[in-house]
């Protein structure tokens, strides 16, 4: 074992992996933290930890990550290059292996201009990859990027985010295997609703042996309605919602919107399971932590493997 | 035209007759490099037009753009005027004619006489004579600057040899025992140009009272009564008893389209616009309260949207028009009213009472015309006009003599113009070919003033007293004379006498002056006249700055002449702050490209095609279609019942034999660029439409017009219902014939409604024409032509009279209630009503044909206008640069057109038209050189930053950054927009006249003081 | 070549307040190229400036000149015979140029007129783009000839990043994706192998990040 | 402020606008004698700093008088003119000259009458503007 990660274990085991997703409060609440991820215990394998998503600023992800520690659950600590240089990658890194963080993800992070200071510098010393490489050379190597020696390394399980749907589709395997290279021990998607195209995009990755090196969860998220559907489907970069999948929400009445959504999800993470090299999913309820557990009940994914 | 066996090698023309058509013949010609002679009986020319107020459509006086003097600057050398001289004798042939001239004595010497008016003045007995124009303070242009030559005259019949004159006389001028002179000229061909004279009403008085009632006067002499300069000395009086008449009456026809003695038969084509021109100008000129009424027969307004005038004249102006048969005027002596009694519509007898009845006396052939026909050995028709034909109508039956103007028959302007050019186009032919003439540049050669300090004179040019009316002058060149640089002002008089550009050229000399300020006239309109005359006194043209202190000032602040004289002013104090900047141009010449392509292969196109290849230019003739001949090849018989389709097919014939000329069918074109000697046009031919450049130095278009599709009476739902076209179709193949038992023709379908407002110009022909035919095929056939106005211009009235004679009844009807046409189980009925008998009439007929006109070919033309640069007129046709003056010129220099894209137009008008369009190329084509003075752009090196904006933003990609690294500007290619000056971000690129500080400095000096 | 657009008014205006008569120089290097400073881009502010300061009721005397260069000494020396009549000299070249005039004048006000944008080609007349971010360590030999530093939103060496939307960047529109640019160069250039290389971390002290840069060549300075 | 009448000067292009304004002189057509005009070969060549100069020294307004769209003698220095126009109303209005001074104005080489009424209507904006910011300040400069 690289880690002491839950979610290496349960990968390990063969089991197929459920993730979820927190999002830090934008406020000095841990109790609200709290009051989310209660939904996710015992009923995930372990909890993303968003970093300053979308460029707004929030709670620090490793201090949240901490909290839901304690309450039991797995973090999946997430770090963007948008905010921080190398340096500072690295002592933080440091921190949160010594307070008992396992597991992380790599990501370059939206862009400033999405988020709530769009005046903000953006960093980006380095990006995901070099970011992984810089991990994994930690880990493994016991070296700091810049080439000295670590006393006591981090032992992380390290991952990476991919989205099949982005352009040039041709390169996102390429890239893929670019983040494998890197050292990713496991990939979380983007949300997939086009899951033919993403069945396409795994079979390239595992012509490429890539689902042999790596663990791909795919990405998973309830449609809670037709506004919701057509959203993602027009406005969010590199995201690939089938126009039938749009009609199919939004044709329903309002108020059975949302049920229809989670109806389509389960649907679709029975396909996932059957899909080659697909092991496991990443399920995002964006602040909708209290569906999660029902969700994963009716998708027939308890109980989760004890590790 | 076949080609004459001419020697093509005299460069000489005599053009006989001086009115505008022989002077527009002697200006063409000369342009063209020609020497001419001009040979005109009367002591100046001028013809009728100095005695014209006010030309229509336009209203005002385009005497300055039609003589010598404002026409044409350059090659005025090259005409030799032969004023009070007559031919006596041709001999020879063609290409080497000799014609004998006399000349009578004029005992004033014209070299020497300055046309002060000294001797006129003191001459006891007006004997000498002088014709000068009318109104003087015309509030249009240059009058008739006085004559030409610059020279009174003596008429010895009334000469005392008191001896009077001679004491005035400071040039030395008068000699009385002057002797007549006679001279032999050598001359390749000859135009006839002499023109026609007013009908003297005296034998017709028992109708019209002329001379019994002095109030009747001829349109002539109402002419002369309106004007300021006139009898009257513009007091508005009737003859009589000094009554300001207030009921004005005019009789159309009078001594036109008439069987009685005295009179002709034919219609003089130009009264009715006379006319309406003069009821017009006397509404505007004179108080509302007069009431000018038309008594007519039909209206006839015949020329290009003459229509629109006649329009406007009823239903705006104010003009009334009754339709009558003017029977006779009598004169109520308790009142002093003159009666006209008059036939109304009905039939019935009405009576008028007016003040002053004008005849609107036609034209008629000189008095001297068979003895000249018969000296030039030409045949005449039965009315003492030049017998022509609608493919030869500026032809006679000698060859290399050609007529053009009134001597072909009453016309207006235009038409005469579009003649004299058509004429010049023929005669040149028979002339060494115009290519390697070497025209005569007799230029001084340029003083050198850079470095010299400014000295700026101010000249104030107001021909015509408008300015003055307005402005202030004396304040304008007072103020002026306070500026720095301005050495010298004056204002340049023409009205007493002396040329002003000779003026204008001695101050310069006499002050040493350096650069110049006209003040009046646009730089448009008259800024070559003054360019001209500024480099004949040894200055750059570019010396020059115009103030345009008429046209954007006098004209239009009329009613506060304190503002206008300010903003003159200001005007001209921008002029000098421009001028006193002003830098030498030297104009690029670049060799002119003599090929001429010839968009469109109807009788116009090929008609311009063959005169320009008969001269040894090589033509390209592109046609859309796969044929050539146009519209024409659905004609089968003239007017006159010649055969179209001979005459069409010999035409088509010469084209294709003829080698100079290179046929395009099935070929369009796609774009147009260059300038005149320099075009470039791309074409695309055949089903492939494959794509080919020609390079030509001029164009014409010929492009024609589209037929109307009628939606009215039924036509498309009934065969017996079809257009005049079609009618023709059956009648020449003799498939008509169980369809002419009974035909109905209804006149303006599609033209002079709402949708179209415009006359169609010659459906009436076309209806006499066949209605005409049909009898000749079945003698018993009933004819109705329902119609509105029967406009049978000149000649054509004769098949008018013809064909009552033969019993086609003309049945008139109101716009307000048209015939209407219906079909009931097979049996196609026309209602109309009798104006007479003033009730419904039916009839059952076996034929119905509408008389449908030509409309502008929309799509075509507006492409065509795209390809160009040219704009439409109303109704879509092509506008000319000048309806009146330059009526086959367009905008765009080297680019003529020609036929019916520009109007309707006849056979015989598209011949002439064509023709014409090659004369007025020909003046261009002569020219060995192509002289680009337009300004252009400089680039300054040590400025330039070689960022490439200008090579970006010019429309015509002519800047490149050249091996040393900057921007360099072909002068040659520039045509001078300035984009590139105004986008420069170094400010490295100026435009020649435009330099930043030059406009920077007139824009100061136009505020100056308002801070 | 170096980019820049003129500031506001407002800022301008604000900026002069205190003088009665300066000299605004030009300059005919790139600002002239870009329309931002060059002899038309002076004369143009020059009217606005006294046509603002009459407005306002405070007639301003406007010099108008423009250098040759004003990132050059030599040429920055031709104002030393006039500078002293000034109350201050504005500046309308970039950002070097504003600083030569400052350190050769030291007790004259240097104002800037325009804002210096970036190193950029012309696009088209008009439209000017970055293209260039002065790194310090080229990298377009492997990238197709297209930088990620100057072109990438995020400065993505091995991207691109899940942003990218038919060949448009996240950020906007009318940004293209660095990296859909690159690889479509890459396939033109049959180098797509080129990509699957992992881009170590850029050593940044090369760029700004390692401090003013300065070049010193040996073979010339004494 | 009824009395005030205003000075406006013309940029006309000589293929169209200044045509125009002769045509209108012609027809005897009136408008304020405020309106003075400036020759130019297309409005293209009206260079911004001829407009912003012609205000400096007190001009009350400014047209800019071209060609109708597509009209261009020279393919497209309407085009660049009107573009021209449109910054610098922005940058009139950012130094309270207000952008309302300048204007872009098109009309075919016939259209006399088009030219007075353009003329007429313009100086009648102007006149609600009032006059040019700058008299007021320069006269209580003096």
């Amino acid at each position: 074992m690289k880690s002491d990660s839950n979610l290496e274990k349960v990968l390990a085991g063969g089991h197929f992996a459920v993730t979820g997703e927190l999002g830090p409060p934008r406020g000095a609440n841990l109790e609200a933290v709290k009051e989310k991820a209660a939904h996710l215990v015992n009923m995930v394998d372990a909890v993303n930890v968003t970093d300053n998503q979308t460029a707004v600023v929030r709670m620090a992800s490793w201090a949240v990550s901490l909290t839901i520690k304690e309450m039991g659950l797995e973090p999946n600590y997430q770090m963007v290059c948008r905010d921080r240089n190398r340096l500072a990658m690295q002592s933080d890194i440091l921190g949160a292996a010594a307070l008992g963080i396992n597991t992380m993800l790599c990501l370059s992070g939206d862009h400033p201009s999405f988020g709530d200071h769009p005046q903000a510098a953006n960093v980006h010393d380095i990006d995901s990859i070099q970011q992984l490489a810089m991990i994994k050379g930690m880990r493994d190597d016991g070296r700091f990027l810049g080439g000295d020696e670590i006393d006591t390394p981090p032992r992380m399980f390290v991952g990476a985010a991919a989205n099949p749907f982005g352009d040039p589709f041709e390169l996102r395997v390429l890239r893929l295997g670019k983040k494998v290279a890197a050292g990713a021990d496991f990939i979380q998607t983007q949300c997939i609703y086009n899951l033919e195209r993403f069945a396409e995009y795994m079979r390239q990755a595992h012509d490429m042996g890539l689902t042999e090196k790596t663990k791909v969860l795919a990405g998973v998220t309830p449609l809670k309605s037709g506004g919701m559907a057509k959203y993602m489907a027009k406005r969010v970069p590199g995201m690939d919602v089938p126009d039938d999948v749009v009609k199919r929400i939004a044709s329903q009445p309002k108020e059975k919107q949302a049920e229809e959504g989670i109806k389509l999800l389960c649907e679709q993470i029975e396909q996932l399971k059957e899909m080659p090299g697909v092991a496991g999913i990443h399920l995002m309820a964006i602040e909708w932590e209290h569906k999660v557990p029902e969700i994963v009940e009716r998708a027939g994914l308890l109980p989760r493997p004890k590790a | 035209m076949a080609k004459t066996d001419s020697p093509r090698t005299s460069n000489s023309v005599l053009v006989l007759g001086g009115g505008i058509a022989g002077i527009k013949a002697s200006l063409d010609l000369a342009e063209a490099g020609r020497q001419v002679y001009i040979v005109e009986q009367k002591p100046s020319l001028g013809g009728f037009l100095p005695l014209l107020d006010r030309q229509f459509p336009t209203n005002d006086c385009n005497i300055c753009y039609l003589m010598p003097e404002g026409g044409a600057s350059q090659g005025l050398q090259r005409v030799h005027t032969l004023p009070m001289s007559h031919l006596s004798e041709l001999k020879g042939s063609v290409g080497e004619f000799t014609a004998a001239i006399e000349t009578k004595p004029r005992y004033i010497d014209t070299d020497r006489c300055n046309a002060c008016g000294a001797c006129l003045a003191a001459c006891p007995e007006g004997a000498v004579v002088f014709t000068p124009g009318l109104d003087t303070n015309s509030p249009t242009c240059l009058r008739y600057p006085q004559a030409t030559p610059q020279a009174f005259s003596i008429d010895m019949e009334k000469c005392t040899k008191c001896g009077e004159c001679l004491k005035v006389c400071h040039p030395d001028a008068i000699d009385l025992d002057m002797q007549g002179s006679s001279q032999e000229l050598e001359v390749g061909s000859v135009i006839l140009a002499s023109g026609a004279q007013v009908w003297d009403p005296t034998p017709m008085e028992e109708w019209y009272g002329y001379h019994n009632f002095p109030d009747v006067i001829t349109s002539l002499e109402f002419e002369q009564l309106m004007s300021a300069a006139g009898p009257t000395g513009g007091a508005f009086q009737r003859p009589s008893d000094g009554r300001r008449p207030t009921r004005i009456g005019w009789i159309q026809c009078a001594g036109s389209r008439t069987t009685k003695p005295g009179g002709n038969p034919y219609c003089s084509s130009i009264c009715c616009m006379i006319s309406m021109k003069e009821a017009i100008w006397a509404l505007e000129h004179f108080d509302r309260d007069i009431e000018a009424t038309v008594f007519f027969m039909d209206m006839r307004p015949m020329g290009k949207d003459y229509e629109l005038y006649y329009q406007r004249a009823k239903n705006e102006l104010g003009v009334n028009f009754t339709r009558c048969m003017p029977h006779t005027v009598e004169r109520n002596d308790k009142t002093g009213d003159l009666v006209l009694s008059h036939l109304d519509d009905a039939g019935k007898l009405q009576e008028a009472h007016l003040d002053i009845i004008v005849l609107a006396t036609g034209f008629c052939a000189p008095a001297d015309a068979a003895e000249q026909a018969a000296v030039l050995g030409i045949e005449m028709s039965s009315q003492n006009f030049v017998a022509a034909e609608d493919f030869a109508p500026v032809s006679t039956s000698r060859p290399g003599v050609y007529a053009c103007g009134m001597s072909l028959g009453p016309q207006d302007i235009p038409g005469s113009l579009v003649q004299a050019s058509a004429a010049c186009g023929l005669a040149s032919a028979e002339l060494a070919p115009p290519r390697g003439l070497v025209l005569a540049e007799s230029m001084p050669t340029e003083k050198k003033i850079t470095g010299q300090e400014p000295r700026i004179g101010v000249f104030l040019v107001d021909w015509g007293n408008v300015v003055k009316e307005s402005v202030d002058s004396e304040a304008v060149l007072q103020a002026a004379s306070g500026w720095d640089g301005v050495v010298f002002g004056t204002q340049l008089e023409l009205a007493h006498g002396s040329r002003g550009l000779d003026k204008l050229e001695e101050a310069i000399a006499e002050h040493d002056l350096n650069r110049v300020v006209v003040a009046g006239y646009s730089p448009r309109t008259h800024g070559n006249l003054f360019a001209e005359a500024v480099r004949r006194a040894g200055l750059n043209r570019a010396m020059l700055e115009m103030a345009n202190i008429r046209d954007q000032d006098a004209l239009v602040h009329r009613h506060d002449r304190t503002s206008a004289t300010d903003k003159a002013v200001a005007l001209v104090r921008m002029a000098v702050a421009g001028v006193r900047r002003a830098q030498p141009m030297h104009p690029v010449k670049l060799p002119f490209n003599p090929d001429a392509l010839v968009v469109g292969g109807g009788v116009a196109g090929m008609s311009s095609a063959l005169s320009l290849a008969a001269q040894g230019i090589k033509v390209y003739l592109v046609e859309r279609s796969r044929q050539l001949g146009g519209l024409a090849n659905e004609l089968f018989r003239t007017l006159e019942g010649g055969s179209v389709a001979d005459e069409l097919g010999e035409m088509i014939a010469q084209v294709q034999d003829e080698p100079n000329i290179e046929v395009l069918t099935d070929t369009l074109v796609v774009d147009h660029q260059g300038q005149v000697g320099a075009f470039i046009t791309g074409l695309q031919s055949g089903p492939g439409m494959y794509y080919r450049q020609v390079a030509h130095g001029v164009t014409i278009l010929a492009t024609g017009a589209k037929r109307y599709e009628p939606t009215e009476y039924l036509y498309g739902a009934d065969d017996r219902v079809m257009t005049q076209l079609e009618l023709e179709q059956r009648l020449g193949k003799g498939e008509a014939g169980d369809l002419l038992d009974t035909v109905v023709m209804i006149q303006c379908v599609g033209s002079r409604n709402e949708q179209n407002p415009t006359c169609g110009r010659i459906c009436c022909r076309s209806a006499v024409k066949n209605a005409l035919w049909i009898k000749e095929q079945n003698p018993d056939s009933q004819v109705f032509v329902l119609y509105r106005d029967m406009r049978m211009p000149f000649m054509s009235e004769l098949a008018y009279r013809q064909a009552r004679e033969a019993g086609v009844l003309f049945v008139r009807f109101d716009p307000s209630n048209p015939p209407k046409v219906s079909q009931e189980d097979g049996n196609l009925e026309v209602v109309f009503t009798d104006p007479i008998l003033d009730q419904p009439l039916a009839v059952e007929p076996s034929l119905l044909v509408l008389s449908t006109p030509q409309l502008a070919a929309d799509e075509n033309t507006e492409e065509l206008c795209d390809i160009f640069r040219l704009q439409q007129g109303p109704g879509g046709f092509l506008l000319e640069e000048h309806p009146k003056v330059k009526p086959v010129d367009t905008p765009a220099p080297g680019v003529f057109a020609a036929g019916s894209v520009l109007a309707p137009a006849s056979l015989a008008e598209a011949r002439t038209q064509g023709l014409a369009a090659a004369g007025r190329a020909l003046t261009m084509v002569s020219k060995l050189s192509l002289v680009l003075d337009n300004p252009v752009a400089k680039v300054m090196p040590e400025r330039c930053a070689a960022c490439l904006i200008c090579v970006r933003v010019c429309p015509y990609d002519i800047p490149f950054i050249n091996a040393d690294g900057y921007s360099e500007i072909d002068p040659a290619q520039c045509l001078g927009c300035g984009v590139c000056a105004a986008e420069c971000p170094a400010q490295a690129i100026q435009l020649q006249g435009y330099e930043d500080d030059r406009m920077l400095a007139r824009a100061e000096a136009l505020l100056e003081g308002i801070l | 070549m170096i980019t820049a657009t003129r500031k506001p008014m407002e800022e301008i205006l604000k900026s002069v307040e205190p003088f009665s008569k300066i000299l605004l120089l030009g300059c005919n290097e790139c600002v002239t190229v870009c329309h931002a400073g060059g002899r038309k881009e002076v004369a143009l502010l020059g009217a606005a400036l006294r046509l603002g300061r009459l407005q306002k009721g405070l007639p301003m005397e406007v010099e108008e000149l423009t250098l040759e260069r004003q990132c050059d000494p030599e040429y920055v020396e031709e104002l030393s015979r006039t500078i002293d009549q000034y109350d201050a000299v504005c500046s309308m070249a970039c950002g070097c140029g504003v600083q030569t005039i400052a350190e050769r004048y030291p007790s004259m006000p240097v104002m800037p007129m325009v804002n210096t944008a970036f190193m950029g080609a012309s696009e088209s007349h008009g439209v000017w783009a970055e293209r260039c971010a002065g790194c310090g360590d080229c990298v377009l030999g492997y990238t197709g000839g297209i930088c990620p530093v100057a072109r990438c939103s995020k400065r993505i060496f091995n991207g691109p990043c899940g942003g990218s939307t038919k060949g448009k960047c996240e950020i906007s529109n009318d940004v293209d994706c660095a990296w859909q640019l690159i690889w479509d160069r890459l396939k033109e250039l049959g180098q797509t192998e080129l990509y699957s290389k992992l881009m170590e971390p850029k050593d940044w002290r090369t760029a700004r990040d390692g401090g003013p840069r300065r070049i010193v060549r040996e073979d010339m300075a004494l | 402020m009824s009395d005030f009448e205003p000075v406006v000067v013309v940029f006309a292009c000589d293929y169209c606008a200044y045509t125009a304004a002769d045509v209108a002189g012609r027809m005897n057509l009136e408008y304020p004698a405020g309106i003075r005009i400036v020759r130019v070969p297309c409005t293209g060549k009206v260079d911004s700093l001829y407009v912003l100069r012609a205000l400096e020294k007190g001009a009350d307004g400014v047209l800019v008088a071209g060609c109708l769209d597509g009209d261009c003698h020279f393919k497209n220095g309407n085009l660049r003119a009107a573009a021209r126009v449109k910054a610098l109303k922005r940058l009139l209005d950012e130094i309270n000259i207000g952008s309302g001074r300048v204007e872009m104005v098109q009309m075919s080489a016939g259209q006399g009458a088009v030219f007075a009424e353009t003329a007429r209507n313009f100086v009648a904006t102007v006149q609600e503007l009032g006059p040019n910011p700058i008299k007021h300040a320069a006269s209580q400069a003096a």
